[in-house]
Formats: structure tokens, sequence, C-alpha cells
């Protein structure tokens, strides 16, 4: 498919100009750190203290690397063509003449600041002879007009290029001379193949032939072109080569490659004019068209041909009266390219008989015997299998993609235990090393006397938890001993002075069972074992290190003394927070904030919760695991009788327990969780119908009720110009009531209240709904 | 004490650790529990261990530490909310994909063991 | 004390009660609220950054507490920053979720609202402990989020997401429980001033917690080895999530430029740069990473997730170095990248929709509906997000490069991002040329119209990217200034002198 | 606090604990799970109660006022036990746990 | 409307007054005003879960039955220690005890009753309500169950409960 | 000697505790330790009066109450899990 292949050409163009554009950043970058300053004056100016620097190496190949990609230089010619054929936008953002010669333009421009060092010379004129001679030898194998003429370019390119190279100023005046020689000639020769192209329907040159009869006056204009390109005298193409050649001989290399420059250009010499030779004869001579697709082709309209006239015109002018025509021009751009001092160069049709004119000579002698020996060529030529450098490109691409693929998905391999274990062992490599300079380290403080209550729970506490992970695949077994472990934490907290801590603990304790026993209804009731025993060890020694540190620095820490901002809190609970219980006015008054996001935290899983499960469906398991069926009575008896007196005492509970939690241990969240497992305890005994029949509202807005009370209680301050969540707290005394307390905060805890209320129900009923018993599968029911 | 209670908090941490690593979320679940379990108790005694201190002003003379008691509150509150969406997420999962499986490929080999197993709870 | 500072808090939070009470309300009305929700947060946020532009920090003390003892919000050009950055991006992604993404569960905007205070309370917090309150605000959002929509594809990454950052959290609180242990405090300004007098074991003690904290906000950021759960998360998410998404990662980049640069920064005495030595080459490998991902991704969402990873890495190398001009640069391509994947990640869910069953996959399918607009907007995507001139990417690689020293790290860092972007290049057009070229004959049942919304909201979000550069100069001030208020954290520790309501001062 | 008082309190709490204790060893020793369910559901529930009765006394006695909490917890315990037993022994009878080969008459066999 | 303001369980209200009273350290102005109002609030609330009136004929009869209980509980533990400690095996029996009574609540006292008494647990309510399924850590013969729970317990509560 | 018989009782609930804990690994059944763990919970009750009685305070006799109040849901659900399956429906 001939446009797919065109548009393989564009990406291979893209990135090639694409990458040798990044590098050309980087050397710039570099060149603007070396002198201080990305004005271009001021980089021209540090050449010497550019090319001094310990970067240059670097930053001059960065540069060429830019140039040569952009200029379409050896290795990487082969990507012009291949844009000329790139669809319409692509190919005229690479096709344009500026970006072709961009690279030979940036060679210029760079050349006082880089130029002149023996990196700089092999690097650009070897690079250039070999684009020189590639370049033209190829084109003449293509019997693609336009291919022809854009292989002849990058060989031109090459020329120029080379001529950069030699580094003395009189090359660099020849180069500057030959870009605009080149401009004019090969933009004249594009359109004139553009003009058969349109006139004749094809660019291959096997078919058109003979056109001198269809298009005289075309074929006049392009063979004067052609010729300039050739080298003929009294044609521009012949200055400027002639120049070339003449600087080929001046450099003084060692030994024997002193003589490659010169043999080079001349073989490249011959090599152009036989495909110039072929431009002409074998589309205006050579006998009859082969069935063109349009036929007969005629002259094409006039405005096609004027500015070919205009450019032809130009080559004449320039090729007879250079010093007048293009004189100017060229010193003013020769000066802007050497930044200064231009040597004194001789624009003249002819320096006398000498060497060049020698090698101009043999250059067209042997180009003419080597087109009429063409058909040999040929023969030779097409024994080499021509290499389809978008294929190599697009394969080469192909196998990266192909290969990144497999390294991603070898390491992105979805194994969430993967992920985790990475995590552990970042942790472990960043903190081992503190940790282990840190060792068996006891404080100043030193160690105070275990109790033997304490140290038997502490020895319960741990063996439960190692049985949890020793029989975890006996799931209900190891959740029973997982509470234990949960219960003695709890317990802990109020032995080590929390009380509050212990009532929260033991209360989210039970309704995370109750949690718990909701899923694994619906989960295999124990767990295979998956991993391999490698694997296994592997884990059981990253815990245990990570068991270690935590023991370490645990260990480290409470024995070292310590003075933290607490005090501030015990000295201002009561006067400045009205409360006597400082955990509790350190939630809702001091770290109000924290609470306000936690609840916040709390509202958002159960609405979260509820989004997910809404459209869920579970079908759970027909039996236990040992394969008895369950049995058919949902609600037992003495379980419904228990829940109706149970629930009125359990909520005056709750309101005893919140109420006194500004001064006494509780508050909002442990009287919100008491209630919610109050309201549990219906839905346990009496079923889900029954229970939100009786509960006239929806948990959504409890749980709104409870952010807003929190918010409202917080901005409540905002009236009075102070900030949000200020707690004003006032002692009054009523007649009959006496003296008693109203703050603020007691606003704020009555929406964690709510919110824990809502949000906790919500999100097990919202579990409790999956079940095939309940009736309400819609969300339409009152939560 | 301090001995104890550090070795408390390592053994929750590194249980944790462990079934965190199993390839089923209900182990995952019943891990991060475990964790959390043994942050709190850490973050907790960021304060040092005191007894019969409990800082309720007037019940003692002098008292621990009650920053990190709310800290701890806090953490207790956020955790129990993020424990109950896992294993709602786990549900989700269970639905999704009718399996608890979430480490990636399962292997072969172990699965013939667990027939064999299968045996023999089936009394 | 300048009540605009809880502003970014306290609109999405009332925002979002409203929309829990509004469970059976009229859809049109529930989006109408919300979208005037963002609205009004996009306006406060622009409010704060013309405040914090003067270069002074604001205190905001919860309860009129002083500092270190009360909770503080505290405004510095960053914050302003961040909080500007997230609200602009969240319009788009919430405009564009009108066009039908919120539909399904009745949540989203919800959590939507409640996942923009999260992240709001994480940028103006100065309080360590409120920090991670706040990231588990936002966290819970985002799980909710990201299992928005329903469909079996996001149940696995998503769970992966949500155990991940469970550790996460627990890893954060044993870090907090470290740093308190030893400095007995928890305001960022008074760690600030409490590091750098720590000694002996203690030292040994904070370290590993700084460390600890460190690997939490790379977590959270996705620096390598701790990025694995992003790309299947991300790119399984719907449109406007995966877009908001773009900056979750930011939140750990910001955590590091806060934390690191204020606590731990250069006047921490014997913690001075804690970790920064690590954090320099994960970030290259990192950037490496994604680059391999991105060339090896098989859609295009997956390859924007990894476009991400890539920007991270890019983001935190010259952080990691810590020069003005390095944070400066790195602050700057934040803005570009976040809100340029957020615009790839838009239209890639419209691509998708337009191509029938090939859907985003990079695969030869039947010629795609709208082909010219999509393709444009996705040019315009992958040239600045692979940083291609003349776009904002393209200047923000550019500032970067330009702001190492040179040296071994420049050496490293040049080559890795130059060859990093020459390889991206060669993804984005390998994805675009077969996504949008290389066709198969047949043609798509059903066309599905593109909605105006949505077309509006990717196109605006992928135009961002010139906007920035029209901007760029003022921009590039603002970060500037912003690199040097961040590394003379003295001034921030005056807060703790700050005066509370009905002090005389 | 008066030696009566004093004796008092130690005597409520030596009952208690020993009948804490007995009943944790009928859990321990007892043959099969319906024998074992008998020893909490009274002996401990009553051990905890004659605790807390102690409770009471020594609080009223250290003049922290009369502590209906303790009274509050008993009345909890002794309306929660019986429902807890209840629950466990139908669980068991639908396992079909084993029994004591002497147990006379197994309903859920028929 | 006015519905609202009344007391739908006085004798519960009465109860959590009385509670309430215990719990806030000391009969004051603000106790009795906060009583008042949860002695009213909550069973707002909860009636709703308690359809039909527990049916107490003579519940003045119920101090009487508890007292009685309560020493049976305490003897209970007695004999159940006893049993515990002594090296014997016991001789445990199911018995099916034919319930007399019809109030559930009152059969789920009886229940409860048994179950904190001596040697017995009830482990089972038949689905029709009919039978008691009692399980006896050490006893003779079912009848001897049988009678004692009868006499002692299921008859007191047929008085309160027509 | 109220001192010395506090020592003792906390021996005796501390030794019950270990019974219950021997009785909820050994099992044999998932009702035994269902069993097990509701008479660990009533000795916790035991546990905490008791440690309000040796600190002299009553500020741990709500943490006692909340065993009370919810300790036996935690049974309930267990028990209904194992017998019916699904514990709300
Ligand atoms: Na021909
Ligand atoms: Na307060």
């Amino acid at each position: 498919n001939h446009k797919q292949g065109a548009r393989r050409g564009a990406r291979m163009a893209l990135a090639v100009t694409g990458g040798g554009g990044l590098a050309l950043l980087a050397g710039i970058l570099i060149i603007g750190n070396i002198v201080g300053s990305f004005e271009l004056d001021d980089v021209l100016a540090a050449g010497d203290q550019i090319k001094a620097h310990a970067m240059y190496p670097v930053a001059l190949t960065l540069v060429l690397l830019g140039a040569f990609t952009k200029s379409a230089q050896f290795p990487f010619h082969f990507w012009l063509p291949h844009a000329m054929e790139a669809p319409t936008p692509v190919s005229a953002y690479l096709h344009s003449a500026t970006m072709v010669k961009a690279g030979v333009f940036l060679m210029a421009r760079f050349y006082p600041a880089l130029a002149g060092t023996e990196q700089w010379f092999y690097m650009v004129s070897f690079t250039g002879m070999a684009t020189l001679l590639l370049g033209a030898y190829i084109a003449m194998f293509k019997h693609d007009l336009k291919g022809l003429l854009a292989y002849s370019t990058v060989s031109h390119l090459g020329l120029i290029t080379l001529l950069f190279g030699m580094g003395t100023k009189l090359a660099a005046v020849a180069a500057v001379f030959h870009i605009i020689n080149h401009a004019t000639f090969k933009a004249s020769l594009f359109m004139a193949a553009g003009i058969i192209d349109h006139e004749t329907g094809t660019r291959d040159m096997r078919r058109i032939n003979g056109l001198w009869r269809y298009m005289p006056h075309t074929a006049t204009l392009a063979m004067v072109a052609a010729s300039s390109m050739a080298g003929v005298p009294l044609l521009n193409g012949f200055l400027s080569k002639e120049m070339f050649f003449a600087e080929s001989l001046q450099l003084n290399l060692p030994g024997v490659i002193a003589w490659l420059p010169p043999i080079v250009a001349t073989l490249a010499g011959i090599f152009a004019v036989a495909y110039s030779a072929r431009f002409i004869h074998d589309v205006f001579f050579n006998g009859k068209p082969v069935n063109l697709p349009i036929y007969p082709p005629h002259e094409p309209p006039r405005y096609m041909k004027i500015p070919v006239e205009i450019l032809v015109f130009a080559c004449l002018m320039v090729g007879m009266f250079p010093a007048f025509s293009v004189g100017p021009l060229l010193y003013s751009a020769s000066f802007a390219t050497l930044g200064g001092e231009v040597p004194d160069y001789k624009l003249a049709l002819m320096h006398g008989f000498n060497l060049p004119l020698m090698m101009s000579i043999a250059a067209f002698v042997g180009g003419l015997i080597m087109y009429t020996q063409r058909h040999k060529f040929f023969a030779f030529h097409a024994r080499f299998r021509e290499i389809d450098e978008k294929a190599v490109f697009a394969s080469v691409v192909s196998r990266i993609v192909d290969l990144a693929h497999r390294f991603t998905a070898s390491i992105e391999n979805g194994s969430l235990q993967r992920y985790g274990m990475l995590l552990v062992v970042s942790v472990i490599a960043v903190a081992m090393v503190p940790l282990a300079s840190l060792g068996v380290f006891v404080g100043e403080s030193g160690l105070s006397p275990v109790d033997w209550p304490t140290g038997i729970a502490a020895a319960v506490l741990i063996v439960s938890a190692l049985a949890t992970a020793f029989c975890h695949r006996e799931r209900f077994m190891a959740l029973v001993l997982l509470s234990v472990v949960g219960l003695i934490v709890a317990l802990g907290f109020a032995r080590f002075s929390a009380p509050d801590l212990a009532m929260t603990q033991l209360s989210v304790e039970v309704v995370t069972i109750v949690l718990l026993m909701l899923a694994l209804y619906y989960m295999p009731s124990w767990t295979p074992r998956d991993s391999l025993a490698g694997r296994r060890l592997r884990d059981v020694v990253l815990a245990a290190i990570t068991g270690i540190g935590m023991t370490l620095v645990t260990l480290a820490m409470l024995t070292q003394p310590f003075s933290s901002i607490s005090e501030f809190f015990l000295e201002n609970s009561k006067s400045g927070g009205g409360g006597t219980n400082v955990v509790n006015v350190i939630l809702v008054d001091f770290r109000g904030f924290d609470t306000l996001g936690e609840i916040t935290v709390l509202a958002i899983a159960a609405l979260g919760i509820y989004a997910l499960l809404k459209d869920t469906a579970l079908t759970p398991p027909p039996s236990d695991g040992q394969g008895h069926a369950w049995t058919r009575d949902a609600h037992p008896l003495m379980l419904k009788q228990l829940a109706r007196p149970l629930l009125p005492l359990a909520l005056m509970v709750s309101a005893y327990i919140f109420l006194r939690g500004h001064n006494l241990p509780g508050g909002g969240f442990i009287a919100g969780l008491i209630t919610s497992i109050a309201l549990l305890v219906q839905y346990i005994a009496t079923g889900l119908v029954p229970t939100q029949d009786r509960i006239r509202f929806k948990y959504h807005n409890v749980i709104g009720l409870g952010l807003l009370f929190a918010t409202i209680a917080g901005a409540g301050s905002l009236a009075f110009g102070h900030p949000f969540l200020t707690s004003t707290f006032e002692y009054l005394k009523w007649p009959v009531v006496g003296k008693f307390e109203v703050a603020s905060a007691l606003i704020f805890d009555l929406g964690v209240y709510l919110a824990v209320i809502g949000a906790t129900l919500l999100a097990l009923v919202s579990i409790g709904r999956l079940s095939p018993h309940s009736a309400i599968r819609s969300p339409r029911g009152k939560s | 004490m301090e001995l104890v209670f550090a070795l408390v908090i390592g053994t929750l941490t590194a249980t944790g650790v462990y079934l965190l690593l199993r390839a089923r979320t209900f182990p995952v679940v019943m891990g991060l529990t475990l964790l959390s379990y043994g942050v709190n108790l850490f973050l907790f005694s960021s304060g040092r261990l005191a007894t019969g201190q409990q800082p309720i002003l007037g019940s003692t003379e002098n008292y621990a530490d009650p920053l990190p008691q709310a800290l701890v509150l806090t953490a207790i509150v956020i955790g129990f909310a993020m424990t109950a969406f896992l294993v709602v997420m786990s549900l989700r999962n269970l639905a999704d994909n009718d399996d608890d499986h979430v480490d990636g490929k399962q292997p072969k080999r172990p699965a013939e063991e667990d027939e064999q197993e299968e045996e023999a709870r089936g009394k | 004390m300048n009540h605009w500072l809880t502003a970014p808090i306290l609109i999405p939070l009332l925002g979002g009660i409203l929309q829990t009470f509004m469970g059976y309300a009229p859809m049109p009305l529930r989006r109408t609220l919300a979208v005037a929700t963002t609205v009004l947060l996009v306006a406060a946020s622009l409010i704060l950054l013309s405040m914090a532009d003067d270069g002074s920090y604001r205190v905001y003390a919860f309860g009129n507490w002083q500092p270190p003892f009360g909770i503080v919000l505290v405004l510095d050009r960053l914050a302003a920053f961040m909080v500007v950055m997230t609200s602009v991006l969240a319009l788009f992604c919430h405009l564009f979720s009108l066009g039908g993404a919120d539909e399904g569960n009745r949540q989203f905007h919800t959590l939507f609202l409640f996942q923009l205070m999260g992240l709001n309370i994480a940028f103006l917090t100065g309080d360590l402990f409120n920090l991670f309150v706040a990231f588990e605000v936002l966290l819970i959002a985002s799980y909710g989020l990201l299992m928005h929509g329903g469909g079996t594809a996001r149940t696995v990454p998503g769970l992966h997401y949500v155990v991940l950052n469970l550790i996460g959290s627990a890893i954060f609180l044993i870090s907090v429980g470290m740093i308190y242990s030893v400095t007995g405090t928890l305001n960022m300004a008074d760690l600030a001033v409490k590091v750098p007098q720590v000694t002996g074991e203690n030292l040994q003690i904070v370290k590993a917690g700084g460390m600890m904290l460190l690997i939490v906000f790379a977590l959270k950021a996705a620096i390598l080895p701790l990025c694995f759960w992003l790309p299947r998360a991300y790119a399984n998410a719907t449109a406007p999530v995966a877009a908001l998404f773009a900056v979750m990662t930011k939140v750990g980049i910001y955590a590091i430029i806060r934390v690191y640069l204020l606590i731990f920064g250069d006047n921490a005495g014997e913690l001075a740069n804690l970790g920064m030595d690590w954090l320099f080459p994960l970030a290259l490998i990192t950037l490496a990473m994604g680059v391999i991902g991105a060339l090896g991704a098989d859609n295009l969402r997956s390859l924007i997730a990894w476009q991400v990873i890539i920007s991270v890495g890019t983001l935190l190398a010259p952080i990691a170095l810590g020069s003005r001009e390095g944070i400066s640069a790195a602050l700057f391509y934040m803005l570009s990248t976040t809100w340029t994947v957020a615009g790839l990640f838009l239209v890639a869910t419209l691509i998708a929709n337009h191509r029938g069953s090939a859907g985003d996959r990079i695969i030869t399918a039947p010629k795609m509906h709208h082909r010219t607009l999509l393709s444009v907007l996705f040019l315009i995507g992958a040239v600045a997000a692979a940083g291609l001139p003349p776009l904002s990417g393209f200047f923000g690689k550019v500032l970067i490069l330009q702001s190492v020293e040179p040296g071994t790290n420049m050496a490293w860092l040049w080559s890795v991002v130059l060859i990093g972007s020459f390889l991206t290049l060669i993804a984005y057009s390998r994805a675009g040329s077969i996504v949008f070229w290389r066709t198969v004959d047949g043609h798509l049942n059903a066309p599905d119209r593109l909605s105006g919304t949505t077309a509006v909201a990717a196109g605006a979000m992928t135009a961002l990217s010139i906007v920035i550069v029209a901007l760029a100069g003022p921009i590039n001030e603002y970060t500037d200034a912003t690199a040097a208020q961040l590394l003379d954290p003295s001034a921030y520790l005056e807060i703790l002198k700050a005066p509370m309501v009905g002090e005389d001062n | 606090m008066n030696p009566f008082t004093e004796y008092l309190i130690s005597g409520l709490l030596l009952l208690g604990g020993a009948f804490t204790l007995i009943g944790a060893l009928g859990l321990a020793r007892l043959p099969d799970f319906f024998t074992r369910l008998h020893g909490p559901t009274k002996a401990t529930t009553l051990g905890v109660g004659a605790i807390m009765l102690s409770s009471v006394f020594f609080f009223s006695t250290t003049g922290e006022g009369l502590g209906i909490s303790e009274i509050l917890i008993t009345v909890f315990l002794f309306l929660t036990a019986p429902v807890s037993a209840n629950m466990l022994a139908k669980s068991a009878m639908h396992i079909g746990v084993e029994t004591m080969d002497n147990t006379q008459g197994q309903p859920w066999d028929q | 409307m006015l519905d609202r303001l009344r007391f739908p369980q006085p004798w519960l209200s009465l109860l959590l007054f009385v509670t309430w009273q215990f719990l806030s350290d000391g009969v004051s102005g603000a106790s009795v005003v906060m009583g008042l109002l949860l002695a009213w609030l909550i069973p707002q609330i909860t009636h709703g879960f308690w359809p039909e009136r527990p049916a107490f004929v003579k519940a003045w009869r119920m101090p009487k039955y508890l007292a009685i209980v309560l020493w049976d509980i305490i003897i209970a533990s007695f004999s159940v220690a006893k049993l515990i400690l002594s090296p014997r095996k016991p001789q445990p029996v199911f018995v099916c005890y034919p319930l007399q009574l019809e109030h559930p609540l009152a059969i789920s006292i009886l229940a409860s009753t048994i179950s904190l008494t001596p040697g017995t647990v009830s482990a089972d309510v038949s689905d029709d309500e009919r039978i008691l399924l009692i399980h006896a850590l050490d006893a003779g013969s079912d009848q001897e169950v049988i009678d004692a729970i009868h006499n002692r317990y299921e008859k007191p509560l047929m008085e309160m409960f027509k | 000697m109220m001192t010395i018989a506090l020592y003792i009782t906390i021996a005796m609930v501390t030794l019950a505790a270990l019974l219950n804990m021997y009785r909820l690994i050994k099992g044999p059944d998932a009702p035994d330790r269902v069993l097990a763990l509701d008479t660990l919970y009533i000795n916790a009750i035991a546990l905490i009066i008791l440690l309000g009685i040796t600190l002299g305070t009553r500020m741990y006799l709500e943490s006692a109450l909340l065993i009370a109040v919810m300790g036996f849901v935690g049974t309930v659900a267990m028990a209904k899990y194992l017998k019916r399956g699904s514990v709300i429906e």
C-alpha cells in the first residue's frame, strides 16, 4: 500500500529529525552553559572559549548530530527521499528547503564557534565525503525523477558539508556559494520534474522518453538546469564546483589521506555528470514514451513555467557574470558565516588551465562514458539487493516496542503481593541503616518492671497474633484469634491510661467482627495454599525483619526521655476547651479539624461502599465449609426478644457516654458506635425489612446531617470573627435545672455521633442487602 | 515493660506483613487489621507508657500524654473506615472475577495439594 | 485571621454535604450545584493565588489555637500554585463528567467534591498529622472514584491501589510516631525548629522516620519501585477520574517538596537534605521505566498512564538536586504535564468511544469517526507531553535541562531525559499513526455522536498547554519566586509567632 | 475503710475470682460442647457479678459515689449470657458437634 | 401530632428515668430534666421495635420471681462448680420440654432462666414454639427436669403472662 | 489484706483467661472457639473492674460497661454465621 509506505516514511523522517533536534538542543544548551549566554553573538564571539572547554567534544558531537540528521548526511541520508512521498502536511513540514538545508545553515551559523579543530575536520569532512559519494551513486540508479533529484540533493548537501569540514575560510565561501547555486538549479529541476509529472502522469524515467518532441520549451529549461547540476562551464554549478575541487586540493593531510578528498570529489563529479546526463537524455530523448497515463503530453500552462524560467536565467547570469550578479550576496553571506574577515576570492569563469579544471574535465568525460555504459553499471548495481530503509526502521521500532512490552509485562505483572513486597522491601532498605546503627538500644529512662498479668496478656496477644498468621487459611478460626488480639489491644489501652481508646477499640472491634462475618458469608471459608514454599519462606523473612525493626525502634523510643507540646493541652483543656477529658477536648477542639476530616473519611467510605455494592450481585455458597446446608430459622426467638429491651437501654447508655464525653471517658464517636450496634442487633435479630420499616430516616441524610452539624458548629465562631472551629462554652444556671455547661464543641460532637451512626449502618446494611434472603435489593429502601 | 510492649508491636507488625503478602483478599484484610493494631499501639506509645495516669483532669496527679491518644483515636476510626471499604472491595472483586485471588497468575502446583486437602476436610 | 484560606476546603465540603442530601434529587439539579461548587472553588483559588503572590506567609489557626498546639493552614506561593493547578484541572474534568460519566451510581459528584477537599487540605495544612488525615480523605474518595462506573476491569487494579495505599498509611503513621516520639510536636514549622536540635540515638529514630515518610510520599508520587499500581488503575478509570488523578501523583511530589525542603532542608543540621541522594537516581530510573512502559503500551490510556510516571521522574530529578532553578523548572513542568496528561486522558476516551470495538487499543481498525478533530487534539497533547516545540512541555524540559550544574548529575539527567523524550516521541508517533491512519476496510456500526460538553472540555484541557506557552513568562516568574520562597524556610518559621484573634500583637 | 467492708470486698473478690476460674475450668475440662456451655453461662457470669459487687462497695467507701454502672453491667450480662448460649447451642447442633457417648437423646438426629 | 408528646411505653420511660438518675451522679435539676427528656425521646425511637405491649398482668410478681432466680443462680453456680471440679463424668441429657407458655417474651424469659439456673441450658425452641429443647448437664431422667422447671419457673411466669 | 485478695483474684481471672485461650485454640469445633471467645470477653470485664479497683479510679468502668452492652453482639454474629450464613438479611 503506497500511502502506508508514505506514512512509514513520514514517521521515520519525524523520528530521525526529531531525534536530531533533541541532540542539537542538548548541544546548544551545553554551549550556552559554557558561554553563559544563549545570545548568538556572544556564542559566536566565544569560539575559543568553547573549543578550549572540556565539554566541547560532547557539544560538537551533539550539534553535528543535529546538523547531519537535518541535512540528511550519511548515515541519516535515507529519510530525505522518503519524506518527499510523505502525506502532504508532513512532507511540507520536512521537505521545505529550510528544513532540508537547516542542518547546513546550522553548520554555517556555528562555524566560527565550533570549526577549526581536528574533531570538527574529521567528523564533518568525512561525513561530507561519504554523503557526497553515496548520494551521487544512488541518484544514478533511481528511475523516479524526484528520487534522482532527491539523492542528488543528498549528494550536494554532502559536498557542502565537506566544504565546511575543510575548515579553511575559502572553503566556507565556496560552501556558501554552492548553497546558493544548488538552491537555484535544484529548485528549477524539482519544478521541471513537477511539470513533467503533471503533464505525463508519471515520474518513471523508464516510461518517460523523448519529451523533447512534446514540450521543447520545458525541455530546454530543464536541460540547462541539469547541465548546471553536472557542472558545465558558463553555468553557476560549474563555478562553485571549481572552487570545491580547488579546496579539495588545498588540504594538507598526512600521507595517502591527502589524496582522498580530490579522488572522492572527482568520482562524485563523474556520478553527477552521469545522472545529469541521464536526466537530460533519458527523459527528453531516448526514443518514444512507453504507455504514459496522460498521452500525448503538452507544454504546461504559462504560469507554471515562469518561476523555472527565472531560476534558469539566474543560473546563466551567475554562470557568466558571477562577480556582477552574485558577488554582493555571496560576500554578505560569507561575512555572516565567517563572522568577519572574508578572505579575498576571485569570481571568474576561468582560473586558467589548472588541476581543478583537469578534474572537471575528467569528471565530465568519465561521466559521459559512465552514462553510455550505464547498462553495465545497472546490471552491476542490480546485483545488490536494495535495502528498504522504511522496512528496516519499521522492524526496528516494532522490535523495540515488543521488547519494551515484554519487559513491562514481566515487571508490572498484576501481582498485588509483588507490589506489596516491593513496598516492604523499600521500607526495610531505607530504615535499615539508621536502625542498624541504633541496634538494641535502651535509653536513659531505662526499663520499668513488668507486672505479670500484663506480661501474660502480652504473651496471649503474641501467641494469638502468631496463631492468626499460622492458621490464616482456616478463615473462621483466624478471625476468632484476630478478635482475641483486638480485645487484648483494647485492654492494653486501658492498662496504659487510655480509657477513651479502650472504649473506641472495643466498639470498633465488635462492628468489625460483624462486618467480617457479613463478608465471610460470600467468601470461601478457607484459603487454598497458593504460594510455593520458597515464596512463603521469603515472606517469613521479610516479616521477621520488619518485626525486629519495629521492636528495636519501639524499645529505643520508649526508653528515651521525652517532652511534648501536650503540657499546653493539659493546662488549657478546662480553661480553654471547657472539658476535663483532655483527649476529647483535643478531638473536638484543639485538633477538631482532624476530627472533621476523620468523620469525612468515614462518611466517604460509607457512601463509596454503598455505591460499590449498589449493583453488585453475589451468590453465597449454599452450605458452610463442611457442607452443612444453612438452617432455616433466620431470627431466633430468644434473640428477637432480647433485642427489644436492649435497644432503649443501649440508647440510654450511648446518651450517657455521649454527654459525659467532654469531661469523662466517652464522647460522640463511642456513643455513635453503641447506637449503631444497638440498631445492628435489631437488624440481626429481626431482619432488614422490619428494621428499616421502623427506622424512619435515610442513612445518607444522617451522614449529611452529621457532617453539617460538625461544620456548622465550627463555622459558628466565624460570626464572632473567630477562626473556624473556635469553641465556646458557657456555664449556665437555670432555676429548676441548676448549673450546667453548654459547649459548642458538644454540637460538633453531635455531628460526629450522627456521622458515625449513618456511616456504620449504611456500610453494614449495604452488605446485608446483598443477601439473597433480603427482600429489598433496590436502593429505594429506607437507606 | 517497654521490652514487652516493643515485642508485642514487633509481632503484630510481622504477622501483619506476612498476611499482607498472601495471595487472597481475606488474609490481606486480616493482615491489615493486625498491622494497624501494631501501628496504633506504636503511635500510642510514642507518648510513652503510663499506668493509672488517664488524662482526665482531676482524676490523678500527673497525666499521660493525651495527644497520641487523640491521634490513635483518629487513626482507629480511619482504619475502620478503610477496612470496611477494603472488605467491600474484595466482595466486589469476588463478584466480578468469582475468585478472591489477587496475586496475578495462579500457580499450578499448590492447587493440587489443595484438592487432596479438600478431600481430607470433606469428613 | 484571613478566612479565605479555608475556602478551598469548606467550599467542596459544603458542596459535598449538599450532594449527600440529594440522593434522589433530579440529575440536572445535582450537576448544576456540583459544577457551581467547582467554579466557586476555582474563583477562590485564584483569589488565594493573588494573595500569595506578595510572597508572604498567611496562617489560619483552627480553633484560634496558637501553633504548634492547634492545627494551622499555611498559604504560601507553592500552596496557592497547587490549589489553582488542581481546581482548574478539576473544573474541566467535572465538565467532562457531565457528558454522562457521572451517571451510574449517584455518588460521583459527592466523591469528586470530597476528593477536592482532601487535596486542598493536603496543599494548605501546616501540620504533619493533619497531612495524614488529608491523605486519607483524598484517598478514600479516590477509591470510590476509581471504582466509579462499574465494570469488572477496574476491580483488581482498584484493589491493588487500595491495599498499597493502606500499607502506605500505616507507614505514614509509624513515621509520625517516630518523629513525634523525639520532637514531641506535629506542626511542620515547629518540627523545622526542633529537628536540627536532635542528637544521639534520637537522630537515628528521626532519620528512620524521615526516610519512611519519604517512602510514603514516593508511593503516592509513584516512584520506582512503587509505581506499578498506577498504570492499570489509571488506564481503567473513567475518563474524568483518570484525568483528575493526573494530580494525585503531584500530591506526593508536593509533600516531598514541602516536608523535605522545610523540615529536612539545608538547615536541618545532621539531617539536612535527608534522602535526596536516594531520590535522584530513583527519579531517573522511574523516568526510564516510564518510557519503556510507554513504548510497550498496547492502548492509548496505558500509554498516557505511563506518561504520568515519565513526568514524575522528570519532575523529581531536579527537585532532588534542589537548586532554585531546578525547583522552579520542576514546578513549571508540573503545571504543564499535569494539565496535558489530563487532557490526553480525556481525548483518549473520546477516541476510544469513536473506534468501535477497537476502543483505544493501538491496533488497526476501521476509519474512526471525528478523526480530524480528535487526531488534532491528540497531536497537540502528544507534542506537549513528549516535550516537542512549540508547546509547554518543551519549555518545561528545557528549563529542567538548563537548571542542572555541569557534572555527572547533568550528564545523567540530560542523557536520560533526552533519550527518553526521543523514545517517547517514537511511542506517540507509532500510536498516533496506527490509531488514526492505519485503517482497515469496513465501517463502524452506529457512529455515536460526539457530545458537545465532552468535546469542549477535552479541547479546552488540551488547549491549556498552549495557554501555558502564552503565559510562559509570568508563570516562570511565579515559579522562580516560589522556588526562592521554598529555599528560605526561615520566614515560614515566623508563623509560630502569628498573633491569634483577641491577642494584641 | 473499716475492716468489715474490707472483709466483705475481699470475700466478694475472691468469690468472684473463684467462680470465674471455675467457669473457665469447666470450659477447659468438660468433655463436649454442650457440657462446656454450662461453665461460662453460670459460673463466669456469677463470678463477674460478684466482682462487680465488690467494686460497688469499694468505690462507695472511697467516696466516689454509688456506682450504678456496675449494676448496669451485671444486668446486661444476665440479659445477654443466656442468649449467647442459646445461639451457640443452635450453631453447635447445626454443625452436629461430637457429644458425650453417654448423652441421652440427640434431637437434631431425628 | 399531640400523640407524639405522650409516653408510648410508660413502664419503659419510668425505668429509663430512674436508671438515668443513677447514671448521672446524684439527683440534680439537670439530671431530672435530662432524664425526662431521654425517658420521652428514647421510647419515641424504640417503641416501633416493640410493637405489642409486653402482656404483663401481675407485674408486681416479677421482683419475687427475679429473687428466686438470683438465688438459684448462686446455687446453680455452686453445683456446677462441684461438678466441674469433681473427677466423675457428668450424665448429660437432652430434654424436650413441652411449653405451656404462649407469649414469646415469657418463653424467652423462661429459656433465659433455665440457662442461668442449675445444670440446664436451653438449647433451642421449636419452630412452633411448643417445645423447648434443654441440655441438662447432669440429670437422672427427663421428667425430674421437666417437673422442676415447670413448678419453679413456668408456673409463676404463666401467672404473670396471661 | 484487701490488696492480697485483689492480687489473688487477678491471678485467678488471668488463669481463667488462659484456660479460655486453651479451649479457643484447641477447639475442636467452631462453636467451642466462639464460646471461649465469649467467655474471654466476660473475663475482660472482670479484669477491667479489677484494674479500676487496683488503681482506685472509676475511669475504666465504662469500658467494662461497653463490653457488657456490646460484647455478645460479636458472639451472636459469629454464631449466626455458623448456622445461617447470612448475619443480616
Ligand atoms: Na526514459
Ligand atoms: Na471541647
